[in-house]
């Protein structure tokens, strides 16, 4: 039974404890995260302990800062299994990881050179290629989806060829829920020399990545849907690349000279990083990540999968129709002649937060011919009785709309 | 604050006296079916209300001064929502329009927070737009003023 | 005696206290300020709550969200005098504004258009603009200082001509602590229908700002330097030029509808907010500004202008060489004969946590001959005992290094 | 780790004397004053080294296969400790050179945090380029690799 699936970490997020006590129950988790004790700590202990700007350090405390800055940039690198953490920026979020990669590499592409992205992709990893495509007179080619809803990988690697410059994929999308093995279309851009950027906003959230392994140019995510801080994101660009990104926001921290007609930028990762950053986001984040690596991967990942199982089933028993063939983390769904809209908000009455809509994503779900879909989303903090309280409302909302 | 019609007034009455989301659920699902579907001509991008997670067709007119208000999407919960939307506007005059308090409306009905949500459901697009095409009704009575709609919903 | 000036906001500032235990005297707010205790509360506050995205509302902690976050926008709008919180956009920092303006802003300008740029500015406020007249060919010119190290303003005038497409000037320098009234500029501006960018990053500190009488086209500012929290900064935009605003980063939130090849943007301001934002910083920055705003704002400025006349005094008498003729928040200065980096080092070694270096500013230092200089910069919670603690330690300074 | 020579001992003898910044201050100027000028003709853009908040030159050489240091600014205190650096690397061979600690270095002379406040002194960067320019020794002993020392100042 759900019932039976207890999360050792729920204790540890006292959102869920706030959350629970004004009875809702948290299946939105893909959108963005609740946060672990740990990240409110590390937040509270650096605003707390006096702050400072980091990389101008002739004192104390600014010394301090830019070493904790600087650290965090190596556990997080770490985490990742990312080769230098010189190779790791900092921005905001995945799109604007994706929007800097997009401006930033611009002078690698001649007209009618052609990027591809998958149909699958969030609207973050599909419009800065958009308009990049349209600012450098380029062809958007978009890699078809399979009967299943996982890309069709035979296709993809058949589209890719002399002229692709750019192949932009997640392994892991937000509204379908399949994890894709991404291997054979990476080594065959490799051959190509086709640049390749992995959104990993939601894949790293379920599996934790090994950068060095997976080979990529380029890896985004963002911290908030992993469990740390909102206005942190993060872009790793391996080191055969670095020459190609230009400099994209200018001002403090990232120039190297400067005078009132010129300016160069100093190398990664600090050329990209205009501006002060935001030190105590990006330290709470490492604090999270630290946090993270200390827990049992394999017995996370087993609860998860037992979550997404036990979520599946009830969806299924109740012949609710799903998108795609979910098998990570999350599942797409309507109720047969029930408009998700109508769904949702009978949800959303009895204090189930998932959401319903286009999810970011409305390609793909014009091209299903939908107009929207209910999606539940898991963390490793869910349990039984989440589920066990979504299906009793499901069921609630299913008798009202019948 | 513009008075109540006498059918939103029986329209409270019926909202009063519901017990718990599931009965007002109910009761908006019997108003949604009130809603007079718009005819497919109608169905354009230009009554098209933007601002909406779900589609809302919008034909406001004035034939005497007063609104009269057509309405239509596809989610039945909020094709009731539209309905007391309508029930609240139909009549007034642009002026008696400007001055209704939408969030104490909703609210009197227990429906506060599907106002509050409107960034996905589009109420209180609907309702700028409604309350821009009547600002302009005597200089431009057709259908036409779709374009500023999202500007109305996301100045709010 | 600098040692009777007390500040009355000081024990709210938790970072001053540990400072303080720490031996460490914080004269560097110029660079980032200090946190007040409400900010710290409504960080924790949104942290524990139970976070969610906004916009995105169908279940009650997003509604939650999303109503806080348009609460907070309208709050900061109120703070700034802004007309419409609608032309308030939040950004990173006072870069990522500036720079979203420069690329934003690109197609209102033609070959040969000048940009006039005052030469105090920070690097934030020079380099994004010097970028864009280089990918436009537009001129950029310099609007020169006077004797005093203000903006020489005849000369600003006069160079206000046909040609002048946009002018871009700080009120307050974070090098020259010169607070300019840009009223006359602004004016002429406006009559020759030249947009007017100002960079309130420092300026917002000490003065309230009054948008609405101010009248600039775009006004920019950073929440870390406003006691806020870090990776939030605002862009106000004038309704008048909001046309002109083109879409910058593409993602999330800010689409208001696409396909695979098109799409098309909302309007101002979730048009240039793409991606997550920094729900919780924005909210606990608008908790900042309200707090702010319940103190004697009369007080403040009279507390401020106490301290910096000390400082002057104290650096006088002691014979340094002032930056210009400083009159707000901070100076900027060298003892003769003694490096700038020599004294910065001796007075970190003793806990004073001042400035040494360029400042973000090499041109000006440059056009001035000087490699360096040492930076003083006061916030109302300085007290006469810092600057006390600040000179003994500049004796002591001066006397190994003489 | 590579050892100490006799002048680096000497050297962390004095500091080890030494109570209290101030008096660390006074001997960091007193070393500072041996540090040979750099001539005006190796004060140039090639021998610059980036990622210092005050300039720093350098020259390096390998005569017979060990390190030779010339090493210039402008900052009293920073000369001091660029002395503090040339005497812990003068005579080593590259290899040698490669396995210095330099955070312990510093560290025994009580001089840790100017090491790690090097991104605006420079001290790493300067070790950087005299490494990097080390490895390159064999295949090309003129001082032509400037270019990369930003690089190398910002990877540590
Ligand atoms: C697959 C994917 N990519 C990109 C994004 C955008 O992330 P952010 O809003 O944090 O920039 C999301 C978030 O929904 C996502 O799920
Ligand atoms: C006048 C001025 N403009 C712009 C900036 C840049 O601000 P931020 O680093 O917060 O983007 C600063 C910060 O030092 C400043 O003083």
């Amino acid at each position: 039974m759900t019932g039976t699936l207890t999360s050792a970490w729920r204790s540890e997020f006292p959102g869920l404890q706030q959350l629970a006590a004004e009875g809702q129950t948290w299946l939105d988790s893909a959108a963005t995260a609740q946060k672990p004790r740990v990240m409110l700590d590390a937040l509270q202990h650096w605003y707390a302990g006096g702050v400072a700007n980091v990389h101008r350090s002739q004192h104390r405390p600014g010394e301090r800062a830019t070493t904790a800055f600087e650290q965090a940039r190596r556990d997080i690198a770490n985490w990742l299994g990312c080769d230098a953490a010189s190779s790791l920026v900092f921005t905001r979020g995945t799109t604007e990881s994706i929007n800097l990669l997009a401006y930033s590499l611009s002078t690698s592409f001649h007209p009618g050179d052609e990027i591809l992205v998958g149909a699958h992709e969030h609207h973050a990893n599909l419009l800065p290629w958009q308009q990049l495509a349209r600012r450098k007179n380029l062809v958007l080619r978009i890699l078809p989806l399979d009967a299943a809803g996982a890309l069709d990988m035979p296709a993809a690697l058949a589209m890719l060829g002399p002229r692709s410059r750019l192949l932009a994929v997640s392994p892991l999308s937000n509204v379908l829920g399949h994890m894709h093995d991404l291997t054979p279309l990476l080594q065959r851009a490799r051959e190509l020399d086709v640049l390749s950027v992995i959104d990993g906003a939601q894949y790293a959230v379920h599996r934790q990545p090994n950068l060095a392994q997976l080979d990529a140019d380029f890896f985004v995510c963002s911290a908030h849907k992993l469990y740390g801080p909102e206005g942190v994101g993060l872009l790793y660009a391996h080191p055969r690349r670095h020459t190609l990104l230009q400099p994209w926001q200018w001002g403090g921290e990232m120039v190297e000279h400067c005078d009132y007609q010129n300016a160069s930028a100093r190398p990664l990762p600090l050329g990209l990083e205009a501006g002060t950053p935001n030190t105590g986001g990006i330290i709470a984040f490492a604090a999270t990540l630290n946090w993270l690596e200390t827990l049992d991967r394999a017995a996370i990942e087993q609860h998860e999968s037992a979550l997404h199982c036990s979520l599946l089933g009830g969806l299924k028993r109740r012949g609710m129709q799903l998108l795609g063939q979910p098998d990570t983390a999350l599942a797409c769904f309507n109720a047969p002649g029930i408009h998700s809209a109508d769904l949702a908000m009978l949800l959303g009455e009895q204090g189930i937060a998932v959401r319903a809509g286009q999810h970011c994503a409305m390609p793909v779900l014009d091209s299903l011919g939908l107009s929207g879909a209910v999606r539940v989303s898991l963390a490793f903090y869910n349990n039984g009785e989440d589920l066990e309280r979504f299906f009793t409302a499901l069921d609630a909302a299913l008798e009202i709309l019948a | 604050m513009t008075a109540l019609s006498p059918a939103a007034q029986a329209m409270l009455n019926e909202f009063s006296a519901c017990k718990g989301w599931e009965q007002r659920a109910r009761l908006l699902l019997k108003h949604g079916q009130q809603l007079p579907a718009l005819p497919p001509e109608l169905r354009t991008d230009k009554q098209l209300v933007r601002g909406c997670e779900s589609p809302v067709w919008c034909q406001p007119d004035w034939p005497d001064g007063r609104l009269q208000l057509q309405l239509d999407t596809d989610a039945r919960l909020l094709k009731g929502l539209l309905q007391v939307l309508r029930v609240r506007l139909e009549g007034l005059t642009a002026q008696q329009l400007a001055e209704v308090d939408l969030a104490d409306w909703y609210s009197r009905l227990g429906l506060a927070r599907q106002l509050s949500s409107s960034r996905s459901n589009g109420l209180n697009a609907v309702y700028q737009y409604v309350l821009y095409c009547g600002g302009r009704a005597g200089a431009d009575t057709s259908p036409g003023c779709a374009g500023s709609c999202q500007q109305a919903a996301t100045n709010r």
